[in-house]
């Protein structure tokens, strides 16, 4: 097997495993940066996020503003001591994004410009029209590739990680294009590798968000933190669950049901706000979670539009007038135009809510640092944790920058500590091991199940009974299912026996990703008797802070569902209160 | 890698194709009625000589072909590699000395008029 | 809203796979569309139920992520946006994109495009040094719709299966790779164009492209790489002329 | 290496064939060997004026007759279809910026169209 050599791997190269490497890159030229991804760096699913990135530059806007905002948004679970380390940092990534060419909108004067997003109490939303995650992928795509000591490994799929003598020290991957494993020995590894909304079947995520990073921590033995939190997105196209960004809303959309009712209203975000006059965290602009429960409710009393797709509600942009959405939302035009033929200029667009974020992921601490020494994460596949029970729109992408960069430090502070590498023949046993169990694939040849099967039956079973709204009873079916299909998963079948882009085993090891996630969100669900900004438990409706004011923890075993572990909450000066989204506020 | 020197062609090609599109239609309009004898008072002896011993009228016609030459002789370089003869260098060789042949010729007989 | 119409259609899929085969060969697959799919989704049907050794690059089904750029009856698309309802006959051909390398089935080889892409520094090369802590540069609405379309490029290298200057000489660093040095040389922040003229004024950059212009046609994000590498030869051009010509204008 | 890309061949003599848009890119490269072939008559008649009225009047009697006639009615085509084909990419190679936005394609195109047609009746007027 090659070995290749780095002082620091990184697996995804997304916008937080690209910001990492430029960190790195920029601490030190003489680092070796092995940048790992099972897709080239600019198909990562950055480029899909919209909105906007959040961060407090306006003069009206406060670092306090924006504490608060995300605390409460996130239903005091976030973890408040690494919110205040986000919202410090956040203006600073934005800023240096901005000296990296990223296109922001501006204002005439030539600052940039913000706008309203759910759930914030001013305007505080860096956004480049509305494809802002794309153009932040390509910022720092293209910035990475002035550094020479980012060395690229595109198309690798990251299969296991090497621990030995209690740290992680590489990791072995499939080079897709021969088939080839390789093992990466680094001093120190990141991983940048995404959620995996792929586990649901209406999502706004991409083919690629397959929990695999995720997975490949969890598997070696470091837990998944929070991760029963899934985000629906009030706002998908009902066809096929392209997102129709927040910023629809930011920019004065209104939603209606069918008897062209502000239904929001009759969920405690009202009273009704004037159509082209959007009040901030009112109405519309209330967090997304709040806004998925009403539908669900709407949906209940039969209040929904009854379309091919299903139930949906109606986002109207008519008011906005062609300029304004030319300007400002011209790929939410172009999508809805090409993928369900109707024009917002003209006509109220059908939508419904579809899973779109996860707030769990990778338990780390404040300093994007893993339980396991030498492993860190960023991004969605990691769990800080900032977004607590329920993220506000627009974040994320400031997350992946802030703690894209803040993992690459802990790296570097972790090479410093010339920890003396294990054995090379130890190190190669372990690797030797992954490469074993991905031979075992190719040469099974009796296996019954089908792929593309046990995935239907797992997105059917999320589906389910993992929605907005969930119940014991339901979640301990969907835990039962879930652990039936990790077993009946030990006897899929390989059609493809070939090495070169065998598409047919990356969907076998992504397939057993989604699995290991989804019972770890199935199993945190169930055993989360509370209802919590994205978890809502109908047997369970209330909030529970004196028993459930903490952090799931999830620890992988091989053949039986996680053991589930509690952690306290980091509560540094707002105590759990009541989330008012009501214009009756203040 | 370095800088082309294509440009000094191109900038001739371009100016070229701006001017034949503006003027070479109305021009052979006119040598077409001269052919068809559609109007015997035009494209005569005199009024052309008039025109063309004027200085004025020297420079835009030696303007006119000079570019006319050229677009077309580096056009016809890139469409004779597009019908897939690999011999860039020597067809540029023809092509523009075609091309300053009949620049030389023009300014000969310019000089003579 | 009317019921999902579904209509039966032969897909015609030019297969490749290296350890088997010499030369790449069709096969046809009967899938049942429905009309509001895209080609994208009946690959998808033929991965999940009929073959699943089918190999294929896609993502985001929103044409944004560039994955699955490929020939749909010869012509370059994304899958992802190739409407089954826009192909009236009950044939579809899909091929892998032209003017690459075939690797697998519909899967090519990116490299070239990714290694003319880094060649042409497509980043900010600021004109001033200004820390992080000193705030952003200031650019107006008209200074940032000046080189705005350009950013849109999504490297789905379209551009470069529809470009028959590429076909014939691959050594041409081709549209989306120009533009974007382009888009960064249009930037009011920017003071790289000196830098980037090296690569991009060269033989094998502007000056191979002849102006077919089908590369702006095939731009799924309406990108213009066509004109943009004319606006490269002009300014190049009054540049030459500036040098060479007027020797004492140079800086 | 299991790896072994298989590259598809284009025909370097018969690659425009293949598409509609290569054949219109390729009908608008040849004009140039009209255009060449014209300047080269423009050139022979000025030859002929340098040489008086009567070398003048015999270039000019010898562009008469059928195939005179059948050349400058190609030679027409072959302008009109170059002067279209490059007033329709304007736009692109010099577009203009007034203010926030760009001049729209059309306006430019066809002020481009307008100019064309005073001009072409300047020349005709002096050549009548």
């Amino acid at each position: 097997m090659e070995i290749i050599k780095a002082d620091v791997a990184i697996v995804g190269a997304g916008g937080a495993g690209l910001r990492a490497a430029i960190a790195l890159a920029e601490a030190d030229p003489k680092l070796r940066i092995a940048l790992i991804s099972k897709v080239y760096p600019m198909r990562s699913h950055t480029c899909a996020a919209e909105g906007g990135a959040a961060g407090v530059i306006k003069s009206d806007d406060s670092l306090d503003l924006h504490f608060s905002d995300t605390v409460g948004g996130g239903d005091w679970l976030s973890d408040q001591d690494a919110v205040e380390y986000f919202i410090n940092e956040a203006p600073k990534e934005l800023t240096q994004l901005e000296h990296w060419g990223c296109p922001w909108s501006r204002e005439a004067d030539g600052s940039v410009a913000v706008r309203p997003f759910g759930g914030m109490k001013i305007k505080r939303t860096w956004y480049a029209a509305d494809k802002s995650g794309f153009h932040i992928l390509h910022t720092l795509f293209q910035t990475s590739l002035k550094y020479p000591s980012i060395q690229r490994f595109d198309e690798y799929y990251a299969t296991d990680l090497l621990v030995e003598d209690g740290r992680c020290q590489g990791l072995t991957a499939l080079e897709i294009r021969s088939g080839e494993m390789k093992q990466f020995q680094a001093g120190a590894v990141i991983i940048a590798a995404g959620g995996g909304g792929k586990m649901f079947p209406f999502t706004t995520n991409g083919n690629i968000k397959t929990g695999d990073g995720m997975a490949l921590a969890y598997r070696a033995g470091t837990p998944l933190k929070d991760m029963e939190f899934v985000q629906y997105h009030p706002t998908g196209l009902p066809n096929n669950g392209i997102l129709l960004t927040e910023g629809c809303r930011g920019e004065g959309g209104v939603l209606f049901n069918k008897d062209g009712r502000r239904y929001l209203q009759d969920y405690g975000m009202g009273p009704e706000t004037p159509i082209g006059q959007p009040v901030l965290k009112t109405m519309e602009l209330g967090p997304r979670d709040r806004l998925s429960q009403a539908f669900w409710g709407e949906q209940k009393k039969g209040n929904t539009v009854k379309t091919p797709w299903g139930d949906c509600v109606l986002l109207d942009m008519r008011h906005l007038g062609e300029k304004k959405i030319d300007e400002r939302l011209p790929l939410v035009r172009d999508l809805c135009i090409s993928y369900l033929g109707m024009d917002p200029v003209k006509e109220p667009i059908p939508i419904r809510p579809v899973v779109h974020y996860m707030m769990g992921g990778i338990h780390t601490d404040v300093q994007a640092a893993t339980r396991l020494p030498g492993l860190f994460a960023a991004g969605e596949c990691a769990c800080v944790s900032i977004n607590g029970a329920n993220r506000l729109g627009s974040n994320s992408l400031t997350e992946l920058l802030v703690f894209g960069r803040r993992a690459a430090l802990s790296a570097i502070a972790h090479l410093q500590s010339n920890q003396v590498p294990s054995s090379d023949t130890a190190l190669a046993a372990k690797a030797k091991e992954s490469q074993n169990r991905i031979q075992a694939l190719f040469d099974k040849s009796n296996g019954t199940e089908s792929i593309s099967g046990l995935r239907q039956e797992m997105m059917d079973t999320m589906e389910e009974n993992v929605g907005i709204y969930r119940t014991g009873e339901g979640l301990a079916a969907a835990c039962e299912k879930i652990a039936e299909l990790r077993q009946r998963y030990a006897n899929i079948t390989l059609t493809d026996k070939t090495h070169v882009y065998n598409t047919d085993l990356m969907q076998a090891l992504e397939l057993g990703s989604m699995l290991d996630c989804a019972e770890a969100v199935t199993v945190g669900a169930r055993d989360r008797k509370e209802s919590r900004g994205a978890h809502q438990r109908l047997d369970f409706t209330a909030r529970d802070d004196e028993n459930l004011l903490k952090h799931s923890l999830a620890h992988y075993h091989p053949t039986e569902p996680p053991r589930i572990e509690y952690l306290d909450v980091v509560v540094t000066k707002s105590k759990p209160g009541v989330r008012d989204y009501s214009g009756a506020k203040k | 890698m370095a800088k082309s020197n294509k440009p000094i062609f191109w900038g001739l090609f371009a100016a070229g194709g701006t001017i034949t599109a503006f003027v070479t239609p109305a021009l052979v309009l006119i040598t077409l009625f001269a052919a068809m004898r559609f109007n015997m008072d035009m494209f005569t002896y005199d009024s052309i000589h008039a025109f063309a011993a004027w200085w004025l009228g020297k420079l835009i016609i030696f303007g006119v072909i000079l570019v006319s030459l050229w677009h077309a002789a580096h056009r016809l370089r890139v469409t004779v590699h597009d019908f897939g003869v690999r011999a860039d260098k020597q067809v540029a060789i023809v092509v523009y000395s075609l091309a300053g042949l009949g620049t030389l010729l023009t300014l000969i007989f310019l000089l003579r008029i | 809203m009317s019921e999902l119409q579904q209509r039966q259609i032969q897909l015609e899929v030019l297969r490749y796979n290296p350890e088997t085969d010499t030369a790449p060969r069709y096969q046809t697959y009967s899938v049942p569309c429905l009309e509001e799919w895209v080609v994208l989704d009946a690959l998808n049907y033929i991965k999940d139920h009929l073959d699943p050794t089918l190999s294929y690059r896609w993502s985001c089904h929103m044409a944004v992520c560039g994955s699955c750029g490929m020939m749909v009856n010869g012509e370059p698309k994304l899958a992802c946006k190739a409407f089954i309802h826009e192909y009236k006959e009950g044939q579809i051909k899909v091929e892998p994109m032209a003017n690459f390398p075939i690797e697998r089935d519909l899967v090519t080889s990116v490299e070239d495009f990714i290694t003319k892409l880094a060649s042409v520094k497509p980043y900010l090369i600021p004109k001033e040094d200004k820390p992080v802590s000193a705030g952003e540069f200031k650019q107006t609405p008209a200074e940032l719709k000046k080189f705005k379309q350009y950013t849109l490029c999504i490297n789905c290298m379209l551009c470069y299966a529809a470009c028959p200057q590429y076909a014939l000489v691959p050594e041409f660093l081709g549209p989306a790779a120009i533009s974007m040095a382009h888009r960064y040389n249009q930037d009011s922040r920017d003071g790289g164009r000196d830098q980037r003229q090296e690569v991009i004024a060269s033989d094998e950059g502007v000056w191979e492209c002849s102006f077919v212009g089908a590369c702006s046609e095939v731009c799924p994000k309406h990108v213009d790489p066509a004109g943009a590498l004319q606006q490269i030869k002009v300014a190049s051009t009054i540049d030459w002329y500036k040098e060479h010509l007027m020797p004492w204008m140079k800086k | 290496m299991n790896s072994k890309p298989y590259v598809r061949e284009v025909s370097k003599t018969t690659w425009f064939l293949s598409h509609p848009r290569y054949k219109r890119y390729m009908a608008r490269e040849v004009t140039c060997i009209f255009i060449f072939a014209y300047t080269f008559l423009l050139i022979a008649a000025l030859g002929a004026l340098a040489n008086g009225q009567e070398a003048f009047d015999a270039f000019v009697l010898g562009l008469g007759g059928p195939l005179g006639v059948l050349f400058n009615v190609v030679v027409l085509i072959a302008t009109v279809y170059h002067s279209l084909s490059w007033f329709v990419v304007t736009p692109q190679a010099m577009p203009i910026q007034m203010g926030e936005e760009f001049v729209a394609g059309h306006i430019i195109v066809n002020a481009h169209y307008g100019a064309w047609a005073v001009v072409s009746l300047i020349i005709l007027f002096w050549g009548m």
